[in-house]
């Protein structure tokens, strides 16, 4: 039962304490079994032979129930002091705003740029500010050691440092559904991420290129990189395979066909609809299964990832 | 630890065996007994009662703790003089009720009866009471939840008839509702056992030895009333 | 086996029987009640006029227990258990009630503090000032944030 | 004196009140309408027995598509599906029934010398509102089925617009199957304090009887609050009520508070039964009064008690309030002292016993390593910076089934294996039964010792496809998943084959002292030909005379 990485200070911390619980428990373990297993041996049924009355051991009995207070009184104290620091949030931490949504992750930094994988600098405390869109979701890194769960209608927050570059897997650990069919389909067990723990100076520029198109590249070359980094990519391709969404290719001007209501000419209006609204037209062949991306992309977002389209002959 | 082959000439049970009453179960040595028995049974469903008209006590009281204003907005629109009329109404029937357990218990059949149905007549001015003060939230609109403001459940209809209130009044009337739509509907079920139990007495069920239906009946009444003295302040006289 | 064994079994069960008369009494006390608690409730005493009404309810409740329902002359079992009732009542709503009041206090700079900040409402909230846990302002305005 | 019956019985004549209970009456009617607590007994054990079924049905199917990562046989919202399904299955209509209604029913009367519990009817009533529950479950199923997860959080449950009416249909069949557990309680409740045979005072209680009170008390304690929970969610869902619903400026948190506030004791109410009844089979197979008596009994109460402070250690990391998580968290490791005293002292037992290995013996060791390594586990849990990270992952997985299917279930299948000859009248193969255990046991340990590895690693719970790292234990824990059906089905096979092929069970095939095994095998319609005069305590076996500890495996007579 190894803990993995550990990649914060907090996190040997939390590994403290469950190794103490761990050893505690093995130790208790083989006593009691290992006790057990003694007796089933040396008392094992003979014929003519009596099991001797039971007698009584206040002491004894009186040991094992009040023995046991100290040591939980321990654990609990162990538990609550590790608990306090993780949620007392350092004064000077970097404020990162979390989104969750069915299914995805999106984080707002303080620039004003979006990714749906977290970058964060090594060394430095970061406080996630987490919300949700829709249902209950629970930021969760592992090798933090930290989970969070955001609750629609409520801010929560969560902090750490870590310690080391690299990247670690953000999992949604509380349950949030899901849809589709067959490779199609997405839910809470696809709702996984990555965090980037970066240099300092990496995460110093990331932050003063993020948030817009970045210098030197033409607003379609930013939407293709926003199709990537939004996950597009995961539903959409681009050279005319079908995958849970339709493809891109051509997408621009085609004529499409809806399971209900007339057919539709995907113009600058429908496609800023699909993304914003994806349910209000579902495309013939596909189900209803596209997550709304309002509040995730911006204007300026959705206008880059319209003119990539277009590009897309 | 016990006596199979049965030495124990004078057990408890066998001594008294051949005059067990017909109103005694074969599992029950003594009427005693099974009226004990009864009765704890009646008090373990009451605390059961108790507890789950107590849930919704709980999300009244956290929610009137987060948001007192909309319970104290909310309130204004409940009629205090029919929900006063309604308690007074009920007391009187669980002190009917009560007489007519102890008429039963002197064997007075005639007037347990007359009891009884004044009590399950109580019961029915009750409801129509909450008749009216349903009727006439519904009609205006205050309604539960999402259909606040639309009358009748219409909502299609244009809806904000109380912008007076603040917006999560909604959430007062749907307590409101749920509480009292629960209470009702044990007002019907208690009506249901005690005019089973006015049969019974009418057939001649009952004697001063057995009238633990009665008895039970009337406890399930008192219940109906405890929760409604909770649920007429707690709704109608708060702030 | 039971309290009653000294009765040689004849069939019978032994109530206690009151007189009509008290049982009038008892109610004469009810509507007494009644009436204070909404001639009260016509008098404004802020917070307390809840916690009026429940004390008052809980006389009636008390009375109607003992005496409708013959607790004072029952086994005191039965008395124990419509007690725990309102205990374990008691503890559910007193520890929920923990939880609700002071959520997000450990640490002012805590997620709930962003309304205050920023006016921002939560998403998939409901729009409604109240949402925000309202403490976080007053205890921020109070103490001036602590540790 | 056998001819001395009571005339009091109603419709049964006097000759039926002392015939074998199976032989009293034939034809489906004198099953379906029976008030004898026997035979509800075993109508309830038949059907909770088929729940399990189910469940561990849906169970291989979550573990055989985890076997590998991505699509192994059914698609992602299928699988949602599957493990709400099992869980739901597993916790409402298998286990929170199962000791209690089928064995508790059976036994408990037979060791209080009553000829019944107190309210036969309301017995039956429960049984048939337990089956209007199971129909609206399978309603639910038939309608496509939820994929909430049993624990319905809200505002999941209200949202999902494909999930409308079958989560309607689900948490009314829940609703319905509380009322039948509520009943069943109550019942015992009232048949402990009044039906008592002579001398048989609360001292001299056998600790399944004290395990059976303890878990009456929350049932009626806690199953009303679950009612009006589950009425809640659905007239939130109908009318949106505005209390769970963010949307509507609810608390989500609110209603994680009033599910556990049910659902944790539940926990109690799952695990006091299995302890009660390895109490018996300690005490039994190692003929000696249980060490600590008194204390092993008050623990059950301590429990019951404790149990109802503690439930939102399941919300460490749900957004409430730390104040609150550090006062649960505390309180959380109050239980832990009741179920140690209970540890030790059957560990104490052993010591001097005269220990015999039969089946049920080798459930009740297997009880006692298994729930001993669950308990410790929740131990972790508890502590609150090492439940943020273990949370909502396959340890919590691993935890809860060692104590549930390691714990309750084994002592239940150990409970079965004791009783089971006093109920059918019939002897099973010991081989093959003992075979049956092993597999179990070690199976299960496969399945679940490597989830705790998992889950310390961080793999979520409730996940359709996972990272290729876990690939490799979970290939481990389904395979340990299959070993443990084999042992399951050898069981089974094992008691069926008892009943069509087994020897006729003699009176007291285990030489116990204890009170239901004094009458005869199968007992007669009332249990005991006449009322029995307790002299002393249920496990006196220094008291006891080397007759009365004869082993009686098989009926001298086999006709009988
Ligand atoms: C039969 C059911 C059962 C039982 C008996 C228990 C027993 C315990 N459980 Fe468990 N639990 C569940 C069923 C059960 N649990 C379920 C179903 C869930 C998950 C539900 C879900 O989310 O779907 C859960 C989840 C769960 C959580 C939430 C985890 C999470 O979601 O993050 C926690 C946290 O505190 C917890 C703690 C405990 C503790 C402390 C005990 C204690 O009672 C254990 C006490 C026993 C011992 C400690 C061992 C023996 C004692 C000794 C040997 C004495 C010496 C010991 C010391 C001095 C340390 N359990
Ligand atoms: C009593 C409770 C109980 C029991 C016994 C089990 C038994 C099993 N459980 Fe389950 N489980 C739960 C309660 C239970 N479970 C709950 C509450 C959840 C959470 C659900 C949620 O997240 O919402 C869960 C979740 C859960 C998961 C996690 C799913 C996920 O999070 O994605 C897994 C995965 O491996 C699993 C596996 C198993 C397996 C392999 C068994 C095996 O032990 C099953 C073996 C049984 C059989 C193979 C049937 C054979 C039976 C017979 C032949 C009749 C026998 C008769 C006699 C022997 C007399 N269970
Ligand atoms: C979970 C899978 C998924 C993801 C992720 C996803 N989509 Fe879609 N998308 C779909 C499906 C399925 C459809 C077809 C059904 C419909 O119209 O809603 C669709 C349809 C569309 C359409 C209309 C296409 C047409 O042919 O009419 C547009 C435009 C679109 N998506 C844009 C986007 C953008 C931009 C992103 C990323 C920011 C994105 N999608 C991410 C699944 C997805
Ligand atoms: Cu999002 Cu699970
Ligand atoms: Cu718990």
């Amino acid at each position: 039962m190894q803990m993995p990485v550990a990649l914060s200070a907090y996190a040997t911390d939390v590994d403290k304490s469950y190794y103490i619980i761990y050893w505690l428990s093995v130790v208790l373990f083989i006593g009691i079994i290992g006790a057990a297993t003694y007796f089933c041996l040396a008392y094992k049924r003979k014929a003519g032979v009596r099991a001797e009355p039971t007698g009584h051991n206040n002491i004894l009995e009186l040991s094992w129930t009040v023995a046991p207070v100290f040591i939980l009184a321990y654990l609990f104290w162990i538990g609550w002091k590790g608990y306090v620091d993780m949620s007392i949030v350092p004064p000077n931490a970097i404020e990162v705003r979390g989104r969750a949504f069915q299914w995805g992750w999106d984080f707002e930094y303080p620039n004003g740029a979006h990714t749906p994988d977290l970058k964060a600098p090594v060394g430095k405390p970061v406080k996630l500010i987490l919300s949700s869109n829709d249902v209950l979701h629970a930021f969760f890194i592992p090798q933090l050691r930290i989970k969070r769960d955001t609750v629609p209608g409520m801010y929560v927050s969560l902090w750490f440092e870590a310690d080391k570059e690299g990247d670690a897997d953000i999992f949604c650990a509380e349950y949030c559904g899901g849809k589709g069919e067959g490779t199609a389909a997405i839910g809470h067990w696809a709702m996984i991420s990555k965090v980037h723990i970066l240099s300092v100076a990496d995460y110093d520029k990331f932050i003063l290129e993020g948030g817009g198109a970045k210098p030197g590249e033409s607003v379609p070359d930013w939407g293709k990189r926003l199709y990537v980094e939004k996950n597009c990519a995961g539903c959409h391709s681009l050279d005319g395979a079908v995958g849970a969404g339709p493809s891109w290719k051509g997408i621009f001007g085609r004529t499409g066909v809806m399971t209900a209501g007339p057919d539709i000419v995907a113009d600058e209006n429908y496609i800023r609809e699909s993304i914003l609204e994806p349910q209000a037209h579902i495309v013939k062949g596909f189900g209803p299964v596209m997550p709304s991306f309002k509040g995730i992309l911006q204007d300026k977002e959705i206008d880059a990832i319209i003119s990539f389209m277009k590009t897309l002959k | 630890m016990s006596s199979p082959s049965g030495a124990a000439a004078h057990d408890s049970h066998d001594s008294h065996a051949h005059e067990h009453p017909s109103y005694v179960a074969h599992h029950f040595d003594t009427a005693q007994q099974q009226f004990d028995a009864a009765k704890l049974g009646m008090w373990v469903f009451i605390a059961t009662e108790i507890l789950m008209f107590g849930g919704l006590f709980v999300a009244y009281g956290l929610m009137k703790a987060k948001e007192p204003e909309v319970f104290i907005a909310g309130h204004h629109y409940l009629n205090k003089v029919m929900g006063a009329a309604n308690t007074i109404v009920l007391l009187f029937s669980s002190l009917t009720a009560a007489l007519a357990v102890r008429s039963s218990q002197l064997g007075k059949r005639n007037e347990t009866s007359a009891w009884l149905v004044i009590t399950i007549f109580c019961a029915c001015i009750f409801l129509v009471v909450k008749y009216f003060e349903y009727s006439h939230k519904i009609e205006e609109g205050l309604l539960p939840g999402r259909y606040f403001g639309h009358p009748f459940f219409d909502m299609s209809a244009a809806p904000g008839f109380h912008e007076a209130l603040p917006s999560r009044a909604n959430m007062f009337f749907g307590l409101y509702f749920l509480m009292t739509g629960l209470h009702g509907l044990h007002v019907v079920i208690g009506m249901a056992i005690l005019g089973w139990v006015l049969m019974r007495n009418m057939r001649g069920d009952f004697s001063p030895e057995y009238f633990t239906a009665v008895e039970i009946g009337a406890l399930y009444w008192h219940l109906v009333d405890l929760v409604w003295i909770y649920l007429f302040p707690l709704l109608y006289l708060i702030g | 086996m039971n309290a009653h064994a000294e009765h040689p079994d004849d069939g019978k069960v032994r109530p206690h029987i009151a007189p009509a008369l008290f049982y009038w009494g008892i109610f004469g006390a009810l509507i007494f009640l009644t009436v204070t608690t909404v001639a009260v409730s016509y008098v404004d005493f802020g917070a307390a006029n809840t916690v009026i009404a429940v004390l008052v309810a809980t006389v009636k409740a008390v009375l109607v227990a003992t005496f409708f329902m013959h607790l004072a002359h029952d086994s005191l079992f039965n008395s124990i258990i419509l007690c725990m009732a309102f205990v374990f009542l008691g503890v559910f709503v007193g520890l929920t009630y923990e939880d609700t009041s002071t959520r997000n206090q450990l640490d002012d700079a805590n997620g709930a503090m962003i309304y205050v900040r920023t006016g921002e409402i939560a998403p998939a909230a409901f729009p409604h000032k109240m949402i925000v846990a309202p403490h976080a302002a007053e205890h921020k305005a109070a103490e001036g944030g602590h540790h | 004196m056998n001819t001395q019956a009571q005339p009091q019985a109603g419709h049964h004549d006097d000759a039926m009140l002392n015939t074998n209970y199976l032989k009293a009456g034939s034809g489906w009617k004198s099953w379906a309408f029976t008030l004898d607590h026997k035979r509800i007994g075993i109508m309830y054990l038949v059907f909770v027995l088929a729940a399990f079924l189910t469940g561990g049905i849906f169970a291989l199917l979550v573990r055989t598509e985890l076997a590998s990562q991505g699509h192994t046989i059914v698609s992602g919202p299928t699988y949602n599906k599957l493990f709400t399904l099992h869980g739901a299955i597993m916790v409402f209509l298998f286990i929170i029934p199962s000791v209690p209604a089928s064995l508790g029913n059976f036994i408990l009367p037979m060791q209080l010398g009553a000829r019944d519990v107190a309210f036969p009817k309301i017995n039956l009533l429960s049984f048939y509102i337990y089956l209007v529950g199971a129909t609206f479950a399978l309603v639910s199923i038939g309608y496509g089925s939820v994929d909430t997860g049993w624990t319905f959080y809200t505002p999941y449950s209200l949202h999902d617009p494909e999930a409308a009416t079958k989560v309607l249909y689900m948490t009314a069949a829940v609703f319905v199957l509380g009322f039948s557990s509520i009943l069943t309680g109550l019942n015992f409740l009232v048949t402990i304090h009044t039906l008592r045979a002579p001398g048989l005072t609360w001292t001299r209680l056998p600790l399944f009887i004290w395990g059976m009170y303890a878990t009456s008390i929350m049932q009626v304690l806690a199953t009303p609050v679950l009612a009006i929970t589950l009425l809640m969610l659905i007239f939130e869902r109908v009318f949106g009520l505005g209390i769970f619903d963010p949307k509507l400026g609810g608390d989500p948190i609110l209603f994680q508070h009033f599910f556990w506030f049910y659902s944790h004791p539940a926990v109690y109410i799952m695990i006091v039964p299995g302890m009660a009844i390895v109490s018996e089979l300690i005490a039994t197979f190692s003929r000696r009064v249980i060490f600590g008596y008194f204390a092993v009994a008050m623990s059950s109460l301590a429990l019951a008690l404790v149990g109802f402070l503690v439930w939102a250690h399941h919300m460490f990391t749900s957004g409430m309030s730390e104040y609150a998580n550090m006062l649960f968290s505390a309180l959380t490791f109050l239980v832990a002292i009741p179920s140690g005293v209970k540890v030790f002292n059957w560990t104490a037992t052993l010591y001097k016993g005269s220990i015999s290995f039969a089946p049920p013996m080798l459930y009740a060791l297997a009880f006692l390593f298994l729930f001993t390594i669950g308990g410790l586990t929740g131990l972790f849990l508890g502590t609150l910076n090492v439940d943020i990270h273990l949370h909502d992952t396959y340890f919590v997985v691993a935890h809860f089934h060692y104590v549930m299917m390691g714990g309750t279930v084994i002592g239940f299948i150990g409970g079965i294996l004791y009783w089971w000859p006093k109920i059918t009248g019939k002897m099973y193969n010991f081989t093959s039964a003992s075979v049956g255990a092993w597999l179990t046991f070690i199976g299960f340990n496969v399945t679940f010792l490597s989830q705790f590895v998992m889950g310390s690693r961080g793999m979520p719970r409730r996940y359709y496809d996972y990272l290729p790292e876990f690939e490799q234990l979970h290939r481990v824990s389904t395979l340990g998943s299959y070993i443990l059906a084999v042992g399951l089905f050898t069981t089974a096979g094992t008691l069926i084959q008892s009943l069509a092929r087994g020897r006729a069970a003699g009176r007291n095939p285990w030489g116990s002292v204890a009170l239901e095994w004094q009458t005869q095998t199968p007992p007669v319609f009332q249990n005991f030909e006449e009322t029995p005069i307790v002299t002393r305590g249920p496990y006196d076996y220094h008291l006891a005379t080397d007759e009365e500890l004869r082993e009686d495996l098989y009926a001298v007579d086999p006709a009988k």
